[in-house]
């Protein structure tokens, strides 16, 4: 089953026809993903991979049956395409584009908010539910389908332990990148609550890293509810310095808010076990989940 | 993007806010021109790009024309936290009854924007909340709904006025929102605006920073920040026209990798195995061999970099790709410091081939390849 | 009873230092109306007829319980003070100011409809259920308590009918204006729904005028529901020519749109009676009651 | 308030919206000079603000200077459903494929914006609603989320339009729609946006009506009204300046009452009794003797009026003072005019006597009173 996507959703790719679009629709339908249209203003009525582009996600939507969108569309774009997915009653959004402003980010998450739907991203890799659908850039062959539920803030860092967790041989229910801004749609908390309902999870990894306080509130929300399942976490920059942002636009320290020591004494006193380096994870995750 | 306090306040002027009369010094030979035409006692403050320039002696005061001139030429001749002082802005000294703090930022949890309002500024709005969290006033603001003069008001009130001057202070909160909003500020503040002796409100700081996400929208700031004055170091500025993220750190060891959370667990193994790490260096997702090459030339531009790291892990990246990139990258660059290559994923067979053959040593283990590069930059 | 307000209306009046404002603050505690306090900003801590001046809505309702709020402030700034009271939980919000930009109504009214709270006006005489409360301008010897439920688009032209009905002895459950903007909060057929609920009301006069469609909508709703109330109707402006605002923004019949003829042929084949002068309406009502 | 279509225009080129080239002439004689810059053919538009100016002939072609030149002393001439052309715009004349219409507008109902866009351009919008109510597509607009580009495509797609052209299309409507925003229009339109020859989009003709609740945030134009060259006329003008609100019909019994409505039901009356309104004029509450006065005057200095009648409600009003008001205003203004005055609400009495002392008749009912005025009117 894993959360948020399965053989169930039904895909429309928004910037199909971009570089970045059409090798990533070649590659989620080679995993399986059902994509059915794609959508690129000026591009309708042409066709990438045998999948049909159209001028507006209205317009695709009078022809298709789609319950999700992935966005490839350039930053200065990209809000309005995730608007107009929203409106057009898409409810699971994953924004694949970096670099969009906070401002065009903050309106689609207040938007999203109003009707009810899921935004992941911006800057995320995507979720994947190995073995049944891949919505997103991650490479497919390091997921196997299993019981760890994966939520991360980062990219290649979450490629590298889940990797690490597949050569383990601990499959995975569900893998998402929470996106790297400091504006996101979903949370590690809102994950971790689907991860409990999901009846495959049985644990859950958490790679977080510098930046914001999301970490600490997950911890927070870890001992208010006891949650059931066990957690492992990593935790990104605990070497950068205050000021900087590290690659990504959420990961800085400011003043003293934000640092990889606070959010890893918040998750350790929830009782999360909190890997040193990435390579660990996986032992942490095998130990807890034959305790 | 961090704008200068100079070209915060002319936009706040612009907006209607009121600032300190004042005017830009770019050579201290200028100084007595410009203060002739400012009222006495003079604030004769050093344009940087830093926080905390106050305490590290940025900010003279000058009762005469001539003593502004020696304030000036002083701030000259500083380095403030290792920044060249290159234009001085001198304006009219502001007699302060009261020092209140008003900005506008992100709020990252609730996915939205925050109005902070204090009833003491001129300290970091991090301090004042350590400090005195009850007097750190914050609203919430939803952007479909915007920042109403109500709210402004009500922030006002909270932070101690009535009267007259509740509205001519919260009308100055409500420009700077939409100072903030039109600039795309991630970060805009009034720290410290100042209640002066005749209980009027002046800005006399002011910073702003604009998202850099958002510079296409700001074409000006955007050129200023690639072509003129910045505080940038050369490298950094290099990174950003090649759409490279960089971070100058203290260490020996040069790291380049794919993938901010990569790299920086990259840095983390190097410190956990008790390496220095010399900088943060993603390239991105599928970077070209021309982009793995102005990467290598970065880090090593670097004159404390001993050894050099790559963490690759090739998704749809491709291990060939990247290894030919760094033969093409070394050979151009003429790498002659020693390098420590992780590289796997896709195609990593062909990939370790290609080093290998060039006599560059591959590893599959990250934390391998941290512990090889730590005794190495020992 | 009436509708919307009673003896259990709190109000606070927004702008209640003006010239106006304080005049009909006056009044309306003559009337009756429990007004709780006054918000002026910039005014905080002084008195109006006894009544407490605050700086701001939220710092009146630290002190004191309302629940409709009457707004006399100057247009420029009226619109704000709608949202500050809504945005404070008021769900009744009288506006009386006139001249309001028609950008600034709309906002107000999305907002309204958002928080689910009824904003009568703007450019409205306000609203009055006679002996209980007075949430507005109009004069307040012309009414009298009874079974007839008056809603108009108009403010003098409600007085001469009221004031006609009163002498006949019919005398008024709620009286109300919509209001003279092209943008208001209620319409003819919300008002309708709110009689029909209300057992003292056993007739309806419902005063409209030129411009828009909100009577033929309403003609349409009485023909749907069957509305079990008699409903008789004035429409002013008959003599009017197409192209000129009538002294209201909203009284401008655009085209062959919103012509007198219209109403009055849409409302009559809804079985409403429609009176050729505003002194017949007293008699068809009194016809009707006694039917 | 309505503007020119050289000023709708100009501030569409500001948002980049492609209208013709032209310029405006002023006279007759500037013709050659402006024509000259542009290349031929022309069309030379009387720049009048009344609707259906092209088929009242305001509209000409031409195919050479000396013609243009021609074209616009014709106009000069020209008086257009009674206006005077004072101003003529000459631009280049578009090569036309297809005509198109976009505009925003007010939706009363809604409560709300809406935008509106059809496949067939250049009728009034109702006229195209008439005739081919298909080809009408509406879109409502929550102003709290806006018109965004994928909005205005989406239009562009349903009338018609696909590909590059999509995109630059539907550019211009979400242009548009800002300019709507930004002047508070209640109306704007491009009537037609023509797709040209080769393709392109052009707005050929441009109509923007300003809230006139919203002039105090646009006091150029409110200057312009108020000062300058405008579509209304003296009395209107006097109107406006003194808050009154004043329409002229072509009747020759003078109104004068409080309330629009009050004053719309007054007018209603008089013509159920077969008498011709010259006017409508509400004094609006709680007149001053001032206002009354003026509000005499504007519709005294209108040589069809016969008679007056003062329709006042007093409520709030007190009728004493209407009274006086009344008197001295009449005495002022010099009233030599039959007059029936209706009277009454707070205060009655005392008005009534006050008025009778001066020999003015009162009455009570405003039926008897619009009977009276007909008949004097007679």
């Amino acid at each position: 089953m894993g959360i948020l996507v399965d053989k169930n959703t039904h895909v429309i790719v928004q910037g199909i026809t971009g570089t970045q679009g059409s090798f990533h629709t070649k590659l989620m339908l080679e995993y399986g993903t059902k994509i059915v249209a794609g959508v690129t203003p000026g591009k309708g009525g042409t066709q990438i991979h045998s999948i049909p582009v159209y001028d507006t996600v209205e317009a695709a939507l009078e022809k298709h049956a789609a319950n999700a969108s992935i966005i490839f569309v350039p930053a200065p774009f990209a809000a309005d395409a995730a608007l107009e997915a929203l409106e057009s009653r898409i409810r699971i959004i994953v924004t694949i584009t970096e670099h969009i402003p906070i401002r065009d980010a903050v309106n689609v998450m207040k938007f999203a908010e109003q009707v009810n739907a899921t935004v992941i991203g911006p800057n995320t890799p995507g979720i994947v539910t190995p073995g049944e659908c891949k919505l997103g850039i991650m490479p497919a062959h390091i997921f196997k389908p299993g019981s760890v539920g994966i939520v991360s803030r980062s990219g290649t860092l979450t490629y590298e332990i889940a990797a690490s967790l597949t050569r383990s041989g601990l499959g995975q229910s569900t893998c998402l990148g929470l996106g790297g801004d400091p504006i996101t749609g979903l949370d590690f908390v809102e994950i971790l609550r689907m991860f409990e309902k999901d009846r495959q999870t049985k644990a859950v990894v958490l790679i977080g890293e510098i930046g914001g306080n999301l970490e600490e509130l997950t911890a927070k929300y870890i001992i208010e509810q006891s949650y059931p399942k066990p957690v492992v976490a990593f935790i990104a920059g605990r070497s950068a310095p205050p000021g900087k942002r590290m690659g990504h636009a959420g990961a800085i320290i400011m003043g003293k808010a934000g640092t990889a020591e606070s959010k890893i004494e918040a998750l350790r006193s929830a009782g999360v076990k909190v890997a040193e380096k990435p390579c660990d994870v996986a032992r942490l995750v095998a130990r807890l989940l034959n305790a | 993007m961090k704008l200068f306090e100079y070209e915060a306040k002319a936009i706040l002027t612009k907006y209607g806010i009121p600032t300190p009369k004042g005017g830009l010094v770019t050579k201290a030979s200028q100084t007595r021109e410009i203060a002739t035409k400012l009222r006495s006692p003079f604030a004769i403050k050093a344009q940087v790009l830093v926080a905390g320039r106050g305490k590290a002696g940025g900010i003279l005061f000058a009762d005469s024309v001539p003593d502004a001139e020696k304030a000036a030429r002083k701030l000259f001749n500083m380095r403030i936290k290792g920044m060249l002082v290159r234009n001085v802005w001198i304006e009219e000294k502001i007699r302060i009854k009261k020092e209140l703090y008003f900005g506008v930022t992100i709020d990252r949890v609730n996915q939205s924007y925050v109005a902070i309002a204090s009833a003491v500024g001129g300290l970091e709005i991090e301090e004042i909340a350590a400090e005195a969290p009850e007097k750190v006033i914050k609203l919430l603001i939803n952007p479909q709904h915007g920042f109403h003069s109500f709210h402004a008001r009500q922030l006002a009130r909270k932070i101690g006025y009535s009267g007259s001057q509740l509205s001519v202070l919260g009308k100055n909160f409500e420009r700077l929102y939409s100072v903030g909003m039109d600039y795309d500020a991630e970060l805009i503040e009034m720290n410290p605006i100042v209640e002066a002796c005749d209980g009027k409100f002046v800005a006399a700081d002011a910073r702003i920073i604009i998202d850099d996400n958002a510079l296409f929208r700001h074409q000006q700031y955007q050129k200023r920040l690639l072509e003129g004055e910045s505080e940038l170091t050369q490298q950094e500025l290099s990174a950003i026209r090649n759409n490279l993220a960089y971070v100058k750190l203290d260490g020996n060891i040069g790291v380049i990798g794919n993938g901010a959370g990569l790299v920086m667990a990259t840095l983390d193994t190097i410190q956990y195995y008790d390496g220095r790490p010399a900088n943060f260096l993603d390239v991105g997702g599928g970077a070209t061999s021309k982009k793995i090459a102005v990467a290598l030339k970065i880090v090593l531009s670097d004159p404390n970099v001993k050894a050099l790291f790559i963490n690759i892990l090739g998704g749809i990246t491709r291990c060939d790709e990247v290894a030919l990139g760094i033969l093409e990258a070394k050979e151009k660059v003429g790498v002659v410091k020693p390098m420590v290559i992780r590289l796997v994923g896709t195609n990593e067979e062909e990939g370790k081939r290609i080093l290998t053959e060039a006599r560059i040593h591959v590893l599959e283990s990250m934390e391998e390849a941290a512990r090889k590069v730590v005794e190495i930059s020992k």
